[in-house]
């Protein structure tokens, strides 16, 4: 399908830029006229991505970040990325309540909820080289 | 954005504002844990009023409370739960064991 | 726009400021557009055009009045800064009220138009209904949706106090006049459900229904000195709270 | 200054991303805690210079819009740049209401605005190559 717009955001994995990744890739959404259950979607499942590069991807130290936004017709595509530690496997880890970090009272839902977020997620990862987590979601054009 | 405390009878309650996302949570802890140093409670109620997100973060942080609260044998509960949040606790399981109630009398008449 | 030449204006100018007051409307006349342009760039504060027009006009009579031909300059190289200036100094003056208020309208605008679209149109409304229904941009609603303003519902109360409660709702278009720092956190219910009595009593009667401290001394059986005094005192603990 | 926190976006040059840049800047110029009144000058200003990529350095076709903004202790570094036509004289085009399109309505105020709305405006450009417009706002901490 046509690429009717695109952007790519680059920021450091500081905890403070959660809220600020949430208002931007939902700003950007809105121009495929979502409602506003489905921007809180796409917003909790952009946090869970971004969170997880930051305590996972980069352990708390300081990496960036990069969020990819393609709008087209009727859905949008969000790649998160970093270039931290990486997934070993990635089939595990996107079991329900699995965490790689119980200790920092982690419950292992972030996949789960990105997925019933969203309407796809895909991931691939390289152990030692980073993360992308690519989402999909279907914005139905209202009228 | 922030977290502010309120007793009402022997119920402490936390009542956040902003969303709950792994930055706030780490603050919100912070200053419980501070606040809970100076004067022990064993029932917590978190006010949810002016929170309008939240994610696996805001999970985890409730589970950790419940875990820690249990362990001196009192409870944690909930109010005034909005749509996204009430759509995290379902989906994470959260109702099963943190009651959530309509206000505070009825969580002090019932923890 | 009919546009003298810049030597046509130019005369003007000379002559307005040789005291020529048919040159000066003139010379006014031909650049108000100038005014207008940069008035539009204050779109997004709150205030009427119109309002802002006048004030930028004065902008412009000030520079009309200072402007000096020795200056190595176009008049409107000048007169630009000056309007805006002007402007600005208003904003500054009238500001955090001003802004704050319109924010925390986009809030309760939000809150109150999504309810209504969610009863016309049997579900949820989307983001360009609501916009259009405010008349805001939707990526300006993706922020006023950001949690730093706490979502109020229109039917709360904003404070009842021995009488009707007065609701959200009722505020949406009234003129308070708030103290100008603290106006511009939006979380007052919480500040003011946090007063005693008295304290409340007086900052609603000041702030929510614009008493002026003599008549809030004789509803209340206290001199205006003390009205006074405790005012400030109520203001500064409300402002420590709202900071903390 | 130390470097608070960075972030860089590149969208494409279509005017309806303008309103998406300005929120972008917004949300980000937040964490410093400015007044409403500081965030709609930077608003201002950012709309400014993303127009005059649009229709100075694309002329209208499309091409790739770089925002990128450095929070400083008490300062906002905005970087704003394109890969278009580039500025012939730039001392000119500052000029007030020098403008190279009368024919489109534009009055030539653009880097007037930025100016008077941010406290220092840079402007770096090569024609064929591009143009980026730095500019600075100082935001002090109130407390
Ligand atoms: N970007 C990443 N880089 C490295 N590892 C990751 C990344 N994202 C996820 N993981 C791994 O996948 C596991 C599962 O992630 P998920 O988000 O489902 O749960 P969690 O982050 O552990 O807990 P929660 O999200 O509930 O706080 C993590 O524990 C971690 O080991
Ligand atoms: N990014 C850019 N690429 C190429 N040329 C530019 C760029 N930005 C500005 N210019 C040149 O500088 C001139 C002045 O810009 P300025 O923004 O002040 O006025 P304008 O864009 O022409 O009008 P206005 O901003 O009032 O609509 C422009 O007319 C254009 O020739
Ligand atoms: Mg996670
Ligand atoms: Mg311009």
């Amino acid at each position: 399908m046509e690429i009717l717009n695109e952007m790519t955001i680059d920021f450091l994995s500081k905890s403070q830029n959660e809220a600020f990744a949430r208002v931007v890739v939902a700003a950007f959404a809105s121009q495929l006229n979502p409602t506003l259950d489905e921007l809180a979607d796409i917003k909790t499942a952009v946090s869970e991505a971004v969170t997880n590069c930051i305590i996972h991807g980069y352990e708390n130290n300081l990496g960036t970040i990069r969020i990819k936004a393609i709008l087209r017709e009727n859905e949008i595509e969000i790649w998160v990325q970093d270039w931290g530690k990486g997934i070993e496997d990635i089939e595990k880890a996107r079991q329900p309540l699995w965490t790689s970090k119980p200790e920092l009272d982690r419950s292992g839902m972030g996949f789960t909820i990105m997925e019933n977020f969203m309407d796809r997620v895909e991931v691939e990862s390289t152990l030692g080289k980073g993360t992308i987590v690519k989402m999909y979601k279907t914005i139905k054009n209202k009228k | 954005m922030g977290v502010t405390f309120k007793v009402y009878n022997d119920i402490l309650i936390v009542n956040l504002k902003g969303e709950l996302d792994h930055h706030m949570v780490r603050i919100v802890n912070e200053k419980l844990d501070e606040y809970l140093m100076r004067q022990t409670f064993k029932k917590i109620l978190f006010n949810f009023k002016h929170v309008n997100f939240m994610d696996s973060s805001g999970v985890g942080m409730l589970i950790g409370r419940y875990k820690s609260f249990q362990k001196i044998g009192g409870k944690v509960g909930a109010v005034n739960l909005g749509k996204q949040v009430r759509r995290i606790f379902e989906i994470s399981g959260l109702f099963n064991i943190i009651p959530c109630y309509n206000d505070e009398i009825e969580a002090s008449e019932k923890m | 726009m009919t546009l003298k030449s810049s030597a046509g204006q130019l005369q003007l100018l000379k002559k307005a400021k040789e005291g020529d007051e048919e040159a000066k409307n003139e010379f006014v006349a031909l650049n108000l557009g100038l005014v207008w342009s940069v008035v539009k760039k204050f779109s997004n504060r709150g205030y009427e055009p119109e309002e802002l027009f006048q004030i930028g006009s004065v902008g412009l009579l000030k520079a009309i009045d200072k402007f000096d031909f020795t200056y190595n300059v176009k008049f409107s190289t000048y007169a630009i800064p000056m309007i805006i200036g002007e402007i600005k100094r208003f904003i500054r003056d009238n500001s955090p009220v001003k802004m704050a208020r319109s924010l925390r309208d986009l809030t309760i605008k939000i809150q109150s138009a999504k309810e209504k679209l969610l009863y016309e149109l049997n579900r949820e409304p989307t983001i360009i209904e609501l916009s259009e229904e405010i008349g805001v941009p939707p990526e300006e609603i993706v922020m006023g949706l950001e949690a730093i303003q706490p979502i109020v519902s229109l039917n709360d109360v904003a404070y009842q106090e021995d009488g009707a409660p007065i609701y959200y709702i009722d505020k949406l278009d009234d003129g308070e006049q708030l103290h100008s720092q603290w106006i511009e956190k939006i979380a007052v219910k919480e500040a003011l459900s946090r007063l005693d009595k008295l304290e409340r009593q007086i900052i609603i009667l000041r702030y929510f229904k614009e008493k002026s401290q003599t008549e809030v001394a004789k509803v209340l059986g206290i001199t205006q000195v003390q009205v006074s005094r405790l005012e400030k005192k109520i203001l500064t603990k409300i402002k420590n709270m709202l900071t903390q």
